[in-house]
């Protein structure tokens, strides 16, 4: 890459980074001046680290997430299909499958699970709550069922090295999940998919006139879910060592409170990755810091209730009204 | 004595732009005042500070000369002042009575809303203008048209002092102008100052006597339109004469487009013909004759129940939109809000919308040419303002509408279907848009324009489909066309009232 | 090497709690500034939040201080970890766990390892490769109720479950301990074994249908005290308190309060307070150096009317010490 | 009422049970129709008593769900709306206050969360989804802290005889919520109110420029649904006979399910009073013959999950596509 596109690529990212995207850093800047000033050792390099490894799973959810409510739906069924694929692939790596192949089964398994949500909001036309709210129940029930209800131990050491890793300092899963934003990234911003998401959730009726794939952008978005959720439940496994058919519990709401902190619009053709990752890190902060500042359950129960609310505020202030 | 209505100095910013700039004239009681200027004048800003839905961030209007300030669509309403909007402002679930008292519904007891008195009273305001509209049917089954007279039979239900009027008649046919120009005098008469937004000048010199011209948000002038010529009138519009424009025809024989015995589930019955390369057809006829599905259906966007389509020769099968713009087929819809634009995305994405694939070769969008075509092809139907990147929905209608148009010049289509192309679109952006046209013929499109307005499609076509009911009643070519010819055709021929097109 | 994966029920290297302190000695002098940090489940049961007082009360005791966090809902396995890994950054002496699934807390145990700090895991989800596990056998919570409908309901007849959350470690081995127990003693039929969920509401529902259905039935068995009390309103409303017998499990105080009213027949009360007390005995004396045995096992017992009195307040450790002792 | 209203108002009623509510009832009586089959005993009248009776708090807050629906918004905070209320004016109530007293304390309590989520929406213009997860941790912890964590425990005789009781037959509470639904179903189709919910729902603009109170309409919505959430905590306290703070666990996804399942859209402009009932019902009933089944609870979960998905794809098929 030459200098002059350098120069001009970092211009085009700032100009990605929005007026809203900078009320979502503001809210991420406030909170982190008010834990860095009420925890000594907040601001320690090896805790800023643990915030982003606590981060990153529901980085890599909400970004599914983020991509499907940008398309106008909703999916709550990250947590089962997470789990669904972790069992199945943890089982095949138990019964001596090369770790590789059974992390491609899980792959697998979460862009099936996309799959059924996404043809029955995009061809049957049902609404995207109740489909994934139903999915919800019958994925976990089948990763239940599958399992019998046990957790599957003993996972090969070699699959635990690779997602436990760390590269340049820093947890391979937080690597992995920057990666995936940037990509997410560049396929909102530079791939015709991410403006065909933007037009069907903006528009859907235009959309469809202009000649826009609509249940194809539809079945596509979910299944990045399902896929993205895959991976989640992968780092999750690989760092558990263990896949448990109940795992994944209530990860939906916290992906779809990080989205929507960064700016995702639950009416759809709106959304943002830089926002969505910072809303994750908004959220993987404040429980870090409430938990070093020993706070009680029901007190931190009560924070997380206010703080998702005081975020949207700031955000709200600092970016104007509409 | 003071005039009924009086704007003076106000000024609106919105960020980067400047959309009214000290805007100053008057409307006497009684008075049909109109209101001219180009898209993006600043027409709908200043009805919008009228009615309350905008606040200006200078200026005052005053009202029997007092001053009124207008916080909301309810002070607005309470000061005298009712409106029909540009954009139809309707909620489809409700009734037709329903929406035509939201917010102020007729009540029995207090408690309960008095359904079988809001019908009747909506039904009295709409028989004025057209009785066969149901006040108890749900809005969202009505057309386009019937919607807008709904609209203007809701301003009438105020009995305002004041009644504003956003291009009334974008989606009207002449015949029920008249109808609507008669309630308007009757207005006046009763006192009522009106102000009349219209792009269709001939309505505007046949019912005002004055009327303000505004550019760039701007006054130019308030004349007195017995005074002065249309010609004149443009020309004070747009800054410039705009030459007259003459009828030239590039069709050849070569058919691209031949459609046999189309039929839809809904309206349109066997209809054939042939479209040519470098062909304008034209395609006439009442509300409701089905013109729309027909685009509809030649677009992909419905499927046809029985007949074919064939291509350069070849059959084409559409099940969407998406197969005819393959095809090389693309679709200027009717109603350019719910079907043409993505409101938050900005001038360059809709544009490209249909062509993204063209300009991602190789997976990624190549942005640095697709804004060099945005701003070809922008500047090609010269937007005003000339900003790619801003939203869409922040853009007059007109505006709206050229970037539409842009979508499928940029995606390379040969055969373009216009439906009401120049619905809500000014004067000068008109005679751009036919010279377009011509143009697009001329490079060897070929185009089917649909329209109510019967001069349109005289200047435009080359050949003329009249469809009634669903099918083609007559087919003119350039020789025999006249207003009166299409008229004949497109009214059905036995008056029977089963006849009549169907209005539920 | 490594060790097998840790099963409480059934692990060898076992001691019972009474015997802790003939085996080990008296409870041994602490390194300055040992500070102890616990992590359970939630505390909206109060279970949990009895573990913790038992856990307070005898850091108070010894003078270590203890901070006791829990998750913030039941299920939270993520918020739960993060918790744990909080403790373990602030460079406590020792972790006391008592995981949502057997699985979350499992990046702990090395993080833990790496510090050089010894990971107590205190009931209820079993973490396989914990190397101490202080609790009771979740599996004979569900065998004791089992044994008095066989001893106080000779006749035999119909019996029902009310299950926690489908797929938890201790739903699963209560109701199993239960069941397989009952069926074997013959005379006995399990007519239902449904969800709860832990809720007091979905039990009071299911019982409602259960009893609809089967109105000869002569008992229900529920996962805990919560459910097991909405089961006992099921039962009164539908007028059968006489001839319904009802258990639950964990021996809260609500439990104990209905068990003396007459209402709830029993529970199998495994003195989370006390659990607390010798939980973090057990942790101290591993941070003291001492090698104890893999398990330390916890009392149980099952509290009817009739022995309620014995095993509440602070005659509880007595009369378990004499239980233990009796049972040796 | 003469004889000519009582036939108008019999017509306008069935008018109100719109094609769609028709589809709804259609799955109900399949559903019906196969656990009748499979379940001796499940069409005897003291079965189906119970599934009206275990049927009607979700139905009280669907009801309430249904009304902020159609305003476009939705309240995931219901459950601890009722937890909060039921722990209030059940410790009123231990504490002596006289019951009716105690109830109207416990109505206040649901109308001020309601109001709290309400004016956020409306007034300070954030997304619905976003304000009810804020307070549905905010409500939920506040119950926990006032309560310590531990239930509320011995409600007065009277209060327990008051909604234990019956009525013609049928329980008190099945009784309470009719009486709610048919009040619901006047509202929404008979006063300016009702027009309001669907106006500014449907097209919010629209409704603005009319003249529509746009803030008080969405208040009032969200206020209904936290009274109808208090009315459930009263009925379901008087059941249990304790008031815990982790009461209404979940109770969100129930009514929006029963919501949408009844017709409503998630999109806004939308919603069937009637088709929330039966959509209440048939969650009701699955769960009824689940129990009865003794189907074992992971089959249970995938039952729950294909019948959602079921009832709606049955409704979509019955009703045809759009
Ligand atoms: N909400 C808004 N935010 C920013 N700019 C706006 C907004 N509304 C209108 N504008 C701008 O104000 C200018 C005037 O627009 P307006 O809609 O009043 O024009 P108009 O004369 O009614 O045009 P048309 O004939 O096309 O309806 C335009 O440049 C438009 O882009
Ligand atoms: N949204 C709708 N819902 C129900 N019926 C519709 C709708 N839109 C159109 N129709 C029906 O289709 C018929 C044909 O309408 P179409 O729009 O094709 O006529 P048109 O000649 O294009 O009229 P216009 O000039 O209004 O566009 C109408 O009579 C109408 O009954
Ligand atoms: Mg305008
Ligand atoms: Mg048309």
């Amino acid at each position: 890459m030459s200098d002059a596109t350098l120069v001009r690529s970092q211009a085009e990212f700032l100009r990605g980074v929005s007026m809203r995207d900078a009320g979502t850093l503001i809210g991420l800047v406030v909170i982190l001046a008010v834990f860095g000033a009420l925890v000594p050792g907040f601001f320690a390099e090896r805790n800023l680290i643990n915030i982003l490894q606590q981060s990153s799973i529901n980085a890599c959810l909400a970004l599914g997430m983020t991509l499907v409510i940008i398309s106008g739906g909703i999916d709550l069924s990250v947590g089962p299909t997470a789990a669904l694929s972790a069992v199945i692939s943890a089982s095949m790596m138990v019964a001596g499958v090369p770790f590789p192949l059974a992390i491609a089964a899980g792959f697998a398994i979460g862009l099936a699970c996309g799959l059924v949500n996404g043809v029955l909001v995009a061809h049957v036309g049902l609404q995207p709550f109740i489909v994934t709210l139903g999915t919800l129940s019958t994925y976990r029930a089948l990763a239940l069922i599958y399992t019998g209800g046990n957790p599957v131990l003993g996972l090969p050491p070699g699959f635990r090295a690779v997602f436990n890793g760390s590269l340049f300092g820093l947890p391979l899963a937080v690597v992995i999940v920057a990666c995936v934003a940037v990509v997410a990234w560049v396929v909102l911003k530079k791939t015709p998919f991410g403006e065909y998401l933007l037009a069907v959730g903006g528009n859907e009726e235009a959309a469809y006139i202009a000649g826009v794939p609509i249940a194809r952008t539809k079945i596509a978005a979910y299944m990045i879910s399902g896929l993205l959720a895959a991976l989640a439940a992968q780092i999750l496994i690989g760092r558990l060592g263990a896949a448990e058919p109940i795992l994944g519990n209530l990860w939906e709401l916290d992906a779809i409170a990080a989205a929507a902190i960064g700016g995702a619009s639950l009416m759809g053709g709106k959304g943002s990755v830089v926002g969505t990752i910072l809303g994750a890190v908004i959220l993987g902060a404040m429980r870090n810091g409430l938990t070093l500042m020993n706070v009680q359950s029901f007190y931190q129960l009560l924070a997380t209730g206010l703080i998702i609310l005081a975020a949207m505020l700031i955000d709200r202030v600092t970016r104007g009204r509409g | 004595m003071s005039p009924r209505l009086q704007f003076q100095g106000i000024s609106k910013l919105f960020p980067a732009v400047r959309a009214l700039d000290g805007v100053s004239f008057s409307v006497g009681a009684g008075e049909i005042h109109g209101l001219l200027g180009e898209n993006g004048a600043g027409k709908s800003t200043l009805l919008r500070i009228l009615s309350g839905v905008y606040r200006p961030t200078a200026g005052s209007v005053l009202i029997d000369g007092k001053p009124v300030t207008l916080v909301n669509p309810v002070a607005a309403r309470a000061a005298g002042v009712a409106m029909i909007h540009q954009e139809l402002q309707q909620v489809p679930r409700l009734s037709v009575a329903q929406n035509m008292f939201l917010g102020h519904p007729l009540t029995r007891g207090a408690i309960f809303v008095a359904r079988r008195e809001q019908e009747r009273r909506a039904a009295e305001a709409l028989a004025a203008i057209d009785p066969s509209i149901d006040p108890a049917a749900p809005l969202g089954t009505l057309k386009v048209a019937q919607r807008q007279i709904v609209e203007i039979a809701r301003a009438l239900l105020d009995r305002a002092r004041i009644v504003a009027m956003d291009e009334p008649t974008s989606s009207l046919t002449p015949s029920e102008f008249e109808r609507l120009a008669q309630v308007i005098t009757g207005l006046a008469r009763d006192g009522v100052a009106v102000v009349y937004v219209s792009h269709k000048l001939d309505e505007v010199f046949g019912i005002c006597r004055r009327a303000t011209i505004m550019r760039d948000g701007v006054v130019v002038d308030s004349v007195d339109l017995n005074d002065l010529s249309e010609k004149a009138v443009v020309a004070m519009m747009v800054g410039r004469e705009l030459a007259q424009e003459q009828h030239n025809s590039h069709a050849t024989n070569k058919v691209m487009l031949s459609a046999r015995g189309l039929s839809s589930a809904t309206k349109v019955r066997n209809v054939s013909f042939d479209l040519h390369r470098g062909e304008v057809l034209g395609i006439a006829g009442l509300v409701g004759s089905g013109r729309t599905e027909l685009l509809r259906l030649l677009a992909g966007a419905d499927r046809a129940t029985a007949g074919t389509i064939a291509i350069d020769g070849k059959a084409a099968r559409f099940f969407s939109p998406r197969d005819a713009i393959a095809a090389g087929v693309g679709l200027v819809p009717e109603e350019r809000k719910r079907e043409g634009i993505v409101p938050l995305r900005s001038i360059t994405s809709n544009m490209a919308l249909a062509s993204m694939a063209v300009f991602a070769p190789r997976g990624l969008i190549d942005h640095a040419r697709l804004k060099q075509v945005a701003a070809e092809k922008m500047s090609r139907v010269n937007l005003r303002p000339f900003l790619l990147d801003r939203p869409i929905r922040l853009f007059s209608g007109g505006n709206q509408q050229k970037a539409i148009i842009g979508r499928w010049l940029a995606a390379g289509t040969r055969i373009l279907l216009f439906d009401e192309p120049t619905r809500g679109i000014d004067v000068g952006a008109k005679a751009e848009i036919y010279h377009l046209i011509e143009e697009l013929a001329a490079e060897g499109h070929a185009v089917v324009v649909v329209s109510s307005e019967l001069p349109e499609v005289i200047r435009l076509a080359d050949r003329v489909l009249v469809m009634r009911d669903g099918t083609i009643a007559a087919e003119l070519d350039r020789a025999n066309l006249s207003e009166q010819a299409i008229a004949a055709h497109a009214i059905p021929q036995t008056q029977t009232p089963a006849a009549q097109p169907a209005r539920q | 090497a490594d060790l097998a994966p840790l099963n409480s029920d059934t692990e060898k290297d076992r001691i019972d709690w009474s015997q802790v302190e003939a085996k080990f000695g008296a409870f041994p002098k602490l390194p300055e500034g040992t500070k102890a940090g616990a992590v359970s489940k939630t505390l909206t049961n109060e279970y949990w939040r009895s573990l913790g007082e038992g856990y307070t009360a005898f850091g108070a005791k010894v003078g270590v201080p203890v901070v006791y966090q829990a998750a913030q809902s039941e299920g939270d396995q993520l918020g739960q970890l993060t918790i744990a890994e909080g403790l373990v950054t602030q460079g406590y002496n020792v972790l006391l766990v008592s995981p949502q699934t057997d699985a979350n807390l499992q990046p702990i145990m090395e993080q833990a390892k790496a510090a050089n700090v010894p990971v107590v895991n205190v009931n209820d989800a079993v973490i396989p490769q914990a190397e101490h596990y202080v609790g009771n056998v979740q599996r004979d919570n569900g065998v004791r109720v089992a044994k008095w409908f066989i001893k106080n309901r000779p006749d035999g007849g119909k019996v029902a479950i009310v299950e926690g959350q489908a797929g938890v470690y201790a739903a699963v081995q209560r109701t199993d301990g239960f069941k397989s127990t009952i069926t074997e003693a013959g005379k006995f039929e399990v007519v239902a074994s449904v969800p709860g969920n832990w809720d007091r509401q979905t039990s009071y529902d299911a019982a409602t249908n259960i009893l609809q259905q089967h109105p000869d039935l002569i008992g229900f068995y529920a996962n805990n005290d919560g459910m097991a009390l909405g089961i006992v309103e099921a039962v009164k409303a539908a007028g059968l308190q006489d001839k319904v017998a009802v258990f639950g499990t964990d021996g809260i105080s609500d439990a104990y309060a209905s068990i003396r009213a007459g209402e709830l027949t029993g529970t199998v009360d495994s003195f989370p307070v006390l659990t607390g007390e010798v939980a973090l005995e057990t942790a101290l004396r591993l941070v003291a150096g001492q090698k104890l045995p893999r398990v330390v096992a916890t009392p149980q017992a099952l509290i009817t009317k009739d022995n309620a009195d014995r095993y509440s307040g602070a005659g509880a450790r007595k009369a378990l010490l004499e239980d233990a002792a009796a049972g040796q």
